[in-house]
């Protein structure tokens, strides 16, 4: 069933990967965000919004941003407030955030500041790992089930709607569920708040909304003996808040990319990327295995021309996600299965590339994603496409299936769609079972010859990054046809340089925790 | 905490992503080309129906004149489910070994039942299923149960055939399977064999029963028979509506 | 692509089945049947039905059979009634039906006619050969399209409603038409006459559709500059006149099977044999592609236990055809995709017997069924199976395939169902178009295995089948599960004994001209 | 010889296996477990649409409470197809370079066009298909066209920025792509697009155009605006439309 893969490239690609990512690293220890700022205070446990709906850590940063005080750190000023008012960090937070609590920065105030963040910071992490620990042991006990994992989505904008549906659809035999996000919520610069029932094509991503279908999941898995993975979107201009909302809420696995909210959402490229290193930190951390975005390349781009640009850019993905310590069992990198239904020989080429992935990252849990650009509403159409698609997805591997629904081209998937692929997803892997074991494919065949292309043609893309460096490239438009410029997109201007006595304790102490990851080799499988 | 609605069951909705949304799939061709024309015409076949924002999705032309249509609509009227009363055959189920036992201590004699497909349908697959020995699913057929004796006459067996054949064995059942439902065809075929056996004064004394894909008891019961069974139907379910029914018989 | 096939076994099976059929050689040579009888007058040119709606060839075989002269051959009679009266043959045959030729017994007479009977028979037959001829000329100079043919059916129960259908699914891209007969017409031991409307589940087959559908396609195909195949059923108790109407109107193929009849018609088992070998001399004679039923032996047989009874009737089908004179080209053996879709590894199964077939009978057009038994009401369920069955096809070169339709459990199929099973089907075969170029199958792997059992066993149960020979066998139910004892069934009484008078001319025309291929002995593909 | 029927086009009906015969195909859930009386609950669902012998096909219990159906059932009603009249953008269809040349001659000047996915829609792929350079399907964008500088400035853009920029530019017309429907987001969007527009005084000498793929003229012109494209539109429809418009326009 193995290609024939060449080896010295696939090393070559991973050196250039590091090039590639190298200067970025620079920039990241230099810098931090407003998302970054908000993410540490949730995760010295600050919730809540005021009576304007405007969550805390939202209040607390504006009002840092407002007093000069940001490029500290929040993890500072906290807990100024908390020592300065004897109150629990929450209230310390609100009246920080009211400017009740006037600043004393006085280098003594500083210092103990300081120490209470970083005592602070390591009992919250701790009780972050212990919670993430006994979650570990509960699907160690329930089993997550064998791979290709189900995948299915809900989407109705309600939680109280998402919920039954992800119910029904686990009773069905997903193995993850992934709540879609409101169309806009990734361009807000805050996180809604409580459980929310008005979302459009998907439902906010809050914390008591991840809370409501944990529960529900996990209630469902005791009765069912089987593990339920629960999934959200941390793309956008809150990455590393989500992150946390999703490390304290139980969550398995994360939407989280180090380009996609640049290509597909116009945030600009340092904000991104400054986030997605906080971000990930967390993830390496928590176990939260991250889906990476490069499967949407190919719902702008062609499938056939474009192939190559996935994988460079699984290799740049990789890459930022080891710097951040997470270790390859945790990267869930994308692609998807695009090619145009009308070309000669699209299965071959499906299997190529698919087959290539599985092979060059043996240990990533690779997200393989469903037909959907080309989909219409001929809903029957979409069925047999979709019976392709897992066919493939069983021959070759992949870890993440998500499902192709009926509706992929009408609206967001009805109950019925997600049962019928489930059904299709059940059949299809069954009858198909050990179809991998039966094959050897031609070396000199369309599939060998197409694998050695996409890796060729991902080399010298990577190559030509490298020269120009990352921003550059994307500024120029390498990936989904997309062009970025460097200081162009939103929220450029919620990055700010750090001050020498910055502080993020979490980051530290995450950092430390995985710096060996970040020196990591990766292995390709090798053929027999 | 969750606020997850309970639909209500007097009045019961189509479901798509949000309880009583309503949401119904359609696919119809028209005899018409494709066009924005042919679109309004689609959209108008949902309407008539009373449906609300009928949505086209594809609009496929099949070749000249013909056009493939997938829509989807919102229906607004629900249904009483709480009051759909259904008929159906009164039986208590029981398996195998308690039919026999039943027809022994009760009838105290071996049941015979003579089954086929009653005029030019050949499917004897689930006449068989029902009767052959092997059975269906793991759940043996007629011939297996000790109590029973089972006639099988299979295939395009003309009304008049079954019902002597019936009356020649002294049969408590006439088992009869029907599977091809084209222009009606079983109807007609079913009526016949009423009519025959009212015609032979058998009516009386011999259960009639049908069962096929298209089957159920209501329609069953309409044509004239004692009892219909659709599909998932196993032996054991005709046996034990058999048993009962002749002994409520015999105590009246 | 190839299996590794045993090929000591496969020509033990091919001895086996010389041994098995040999037998009833003897039997067709002393034996007739009212339906041949029929078809020789209709071979002779006659026609019509009386005012009661009988057809004249029945009329005569009647008249005949009543005045006690039917062993001697309908031919004999009817050249004696032309001889007597001077009148044409159609005109002879309806005076001769009425009784009112009195019969002339003299030797001179006989002999006569039977000068009459050859002559004309010779003429009748340069006469169906030169239109077959033509009819190639059109076939090659359009072309019948790349295989696997795309094969769809057609059966509403009336013929008007039938051409434009067949004509749309043409338009979509079919290679074949197959024109379902109404329920009920194999058990007539008649052939309707004229334009019928009335079929349920089918259309009556008569001459009369036979040819308006043909001039509907060929209208069609010449628009298009593509041949489209026409088919229709020839089992049943007339399945040798159904061959003539078939040879008289142009066309390409016909169900005809040497068991069918017997084992889901319940026609007497002499019967049909004696009929089918008629049959098929004619169709060797015409070009007339024949394809067989073994694909209906799973639609009551479990496709994984009784997979190797298909095997072994193929070879006894292939057997009977030789003997008839038939070549290889001609012989469409029938097999079918029924596994249950719940069954582990079923695709693989399905494989495995789709590339035995394939490679047993490299030279046959081989039909491939879609799946039917399994096929619920779930619609979309439907499509998904279809998928896979059309992937199958392309993979294992199928040459015939009837597509699925999307309503089987339902109805006959709409004029949707057609389009929607056309899509599907051209999708899947563009889309895999050179799969099977890329595979080599594990010699050791399921597949592998999987063939050889199924050879095994057929080897086995061909060896079984000879030692107590075919008509015992039937009886005990080795096909389909299904058990016939030699004197039940439907026609029995239609079958005589030739007189030592008897003669059928176009009989040893066509034994005479296809003499050589009887003999053959047909070689299985080797593996490389 | 032949008798093929033809369509009353007065009265047409979806067509199954026979012309006329008025088959459609439905699927859909109901919030209740699968048995004989979510069966009948599914037939009524077609019975209170007004069609005649509902077909269940398929019932399978999706979970507890909800059940997926299949059903087939019979139209009755026809439609008037002949006397269907949709609105549509009205212009002649011309290609690139007859377009170009057109605006050449009639207006003399070159056309400034600016487009955009108001509001948090960030499909760009269709307005990209309709404005970039390459097209889309072998059909050159706006950008291509020598006579018209087309302005893209893709996803995510708030209605107002939109406007402003149109102004700013001197645009002869607004294009608006709007991808994302559910909870009618589009109306919402585009209405509120037209409102700035008018609010800002420029829908009188600014053409507005919307497309998508659930976007009909009809529906556009009832939000206000001057033409709506749906799905297989191309760069030479829009391109057409705003040249022969403005020329009507001019002449008046
Ligand atoms: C197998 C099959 C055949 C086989 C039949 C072999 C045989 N010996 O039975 C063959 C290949 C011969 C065949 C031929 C034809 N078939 Co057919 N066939 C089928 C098929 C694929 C499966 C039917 C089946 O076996 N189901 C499995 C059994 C177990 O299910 P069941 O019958 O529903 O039985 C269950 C219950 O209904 C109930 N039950 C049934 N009978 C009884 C009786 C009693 C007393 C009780 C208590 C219960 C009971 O219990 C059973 C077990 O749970 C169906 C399509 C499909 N997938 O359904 C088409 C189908 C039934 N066939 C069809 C047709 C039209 C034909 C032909 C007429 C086509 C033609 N013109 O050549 C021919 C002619 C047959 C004839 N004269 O009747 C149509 C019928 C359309 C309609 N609704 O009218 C179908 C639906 C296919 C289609 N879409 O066209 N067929
Ligand atoms: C590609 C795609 C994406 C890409 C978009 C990339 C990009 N830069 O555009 C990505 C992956 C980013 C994406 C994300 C999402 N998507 Co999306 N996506 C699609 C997909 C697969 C294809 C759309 C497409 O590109 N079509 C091809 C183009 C060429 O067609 P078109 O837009 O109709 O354009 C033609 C005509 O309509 C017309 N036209 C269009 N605009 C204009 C303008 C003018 C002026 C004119 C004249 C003509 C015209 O001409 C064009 C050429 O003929 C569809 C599913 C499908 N198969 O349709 C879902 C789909 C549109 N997405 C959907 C959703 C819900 C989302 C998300 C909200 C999901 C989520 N919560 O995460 C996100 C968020 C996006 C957002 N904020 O808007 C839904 C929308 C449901 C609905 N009806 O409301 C769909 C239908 C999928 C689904 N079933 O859920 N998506
Ligand atoms: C990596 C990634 N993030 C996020 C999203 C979802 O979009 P949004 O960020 O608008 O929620 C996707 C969608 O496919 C994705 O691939
Ligand atoms: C060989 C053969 N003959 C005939 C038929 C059709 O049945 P009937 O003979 O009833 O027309 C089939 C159906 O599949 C068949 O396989």
């Amino acid at each position: 069933m193995k290609l024939p893969v060449d080896l010295g490239k696939v090393a070559q690609a991973r050196d250039l990967a590091i090039a590639i990512t190298r200067p970025l690293q620079a920039y990241f220890a230099d810098h931090s965000t407003i998302t970054i700022e908000r993410a540490v205070l949730r995760l010295y446990g600050i919730d809540g919004v005021d009576e304007d709906e405007v969550p805390w850590p939202n209040r607390v940063v504006e009002q840092l941003a407002a007093s000069g005080r940001l490029d500290r750190g929040a993890a500072i000023a906290l807990g100024q407030a908390v020592l300065a008012s004897g109150r629990d960090p929450q209230e310390a937070a609100e009246a920080l955030a009211s400017g009740i609590i006037p600043p004393d920065d006085s280098p003594e105030s500083c210092g103990e500041a300081r120490d209470w963040a970083r005592s602070m910071a390591r009992r919250k992490l701790d009780e972050l790992m212990a919670f993430r620990a006994r979650r570990r042991e509960m699907r160690a006990a329930l089993g997550a089930g064998p791979t290709p994992w189900k995948y299915v989505i809900v989407a109705t904008g309600n939680i109280h709607e998402d919920v039954p549906q992800a119910q029904l659809a686990a009773r069905q035999g997903a193995d993850v569920v992934a709540v879609i996000r409101s169309t806009g919520q990734s361009l807000l610069d805050y996180v809604p708040f409580g459980h929310t029932t008005f979302g459009t094509g998907g439902t906010y991503a809050t914390g008591a909304n991840f809370k409501l279908m944990r529960q529900a999941l996990d209630e469902l898995g005791a009765e069912m003996g089987r593990y339920v993975q629960l999934t959200n979107y941390a793309s956008g201009l809150c990455m590393p808040e989500i992150t946390v909302l999703a490390a304290q809420e139980g969550l398995d696995m994360l939407l989280n990319d180090a380009l996609y909210g640049v290509l597909f959402r116009d945030i600009n490229i340092y904000r991104t990327l400054t986030d997605q290193h906080f971000s990930r930190l967390l993830n390496a951390a928590c176990g939260i295995l991250i889906n990476t975005g490069e499967d949407n390349y190919l719902t702008t781009a062609d499938a056939f021309e474009e192939g190559h640009t996935v994988l460079s850019s699984q290799f740049i993905n990789e890459r930022f996600a080891l710097d951040a310590g997470m270790a390859e069992n945790l990267m869930g990198l994308g692609h998807a299965f695009e090619m145009n239904p009308g070309t000669e020989d699209g299965l071959l080429y499906e299997i190529a590339m698919a087959q290539l992935v599985r092979q060059v990252f043996p240990d990533s849990p690779i997200k393989w994603m469903p037909p959907t650009k080309h989909v219409t509403g001929n809903v029957f159409w979409t069925y047999a496409h979709n019976t392709l698609y897992n066919l493939v997805g069983v021959l070759t591997d992949q870890t993440i299936e998500l499902l192709g629904m009926l509706t992929e081209a009408v609206h967001t998937p009805f109950a019925s769609d997600r049962y019928l692929a489930l059904k299709n997803a059940d059949y299809v892997f069954n009858y198909a079972r050990h179809l991998q074991d039966e094959i050897t494919w031609n070396p000199d065949g369309r599939i060998a010859q197409r694998s050695r292309q996409v890796l060729d043609e991902a080399v010298a893309l990577l190559e030509e990054v490298a020269d120009e460096g990352l921003v550059k490239a994307i500024g120029r438009g390498v990936f989904a046809g997309v062009k970025r410029p460097a200081d162009g997109g939103k929220g450029l201007e919620g990055v700010f340089v750090r001050h020498s006595t910055y502080l993020n304790p979490f980051e530290d102490l995450l950092r430390a925790g995985q710096a060996a990851i970040a020196q990591r080799v990766v292995q390709p499988e090798a053929t027999p | 905490m969750s606020l997850v609605k309970q639909p209500d069951l007097t009045h019961v909705l189509p479901y798509g992503d949000t309880l009583d949304d309503g949401k119904v799939q359609f696919s119809f061709s028209l005899p018409v080309p494709a066009g924005p024309e042919a679109a309004e015409a689609a959209r108008r076949v949902l309407l008539q129906m009373g449906l609300k924002d009928p949505l086209l999705v594809a609009m496929e032309e099949m070749g000249p004149s013909t056009t493939f249509f997938v829509l989807y609509g919102t229906v607004t009227r629900g249904v009483d489910y709480a009051n759909i009363h259904v008929p159906k055959a009164e039986f208590e189920h029981l398996d195998m070994h308690e039919i026999d036992d039943l027809v022994e201590r009760e009838l105290g004699r071996e049941l015979v039942v003579v089954g086929a497909c009653p005029g030019s349908d050949a499917h004897t697959v689930g006449i068989d299923a029902i009767m052959n020995m092997k059975g269906f699913a793991g759940h043996y057929g007629l011939e297996r149960y000790r109590q029973i004796r089972a006639i099988n006459l299979g295939a395009q067996v003309p009304p008049e055939t079954l019902v002597a054949r019936a009356i020649e064995e002294g049969a408590d059942a006439v088992l009869a399977s029907v599977v091809v439902t084209q222009k009606d065809l079983h109807i007609t075929t079913l009526t016949q064999l009423v009519e025959i056996m009212e015609a032979e004064g058998v009516r009386g004394r011999m259960l009639a029963i049908v069962g096929g894909p298209r089957m159920t008891h209501e329609l069953a019961t309409e044509l004239g028979f004692d009892a219909g069974f659709g599909p998932g139907s196993f032996a054991e379910d005709v046996a034990a509506f058999v048993a009962q029914e002749l002994i409520r018989r015999q105590s009246r």
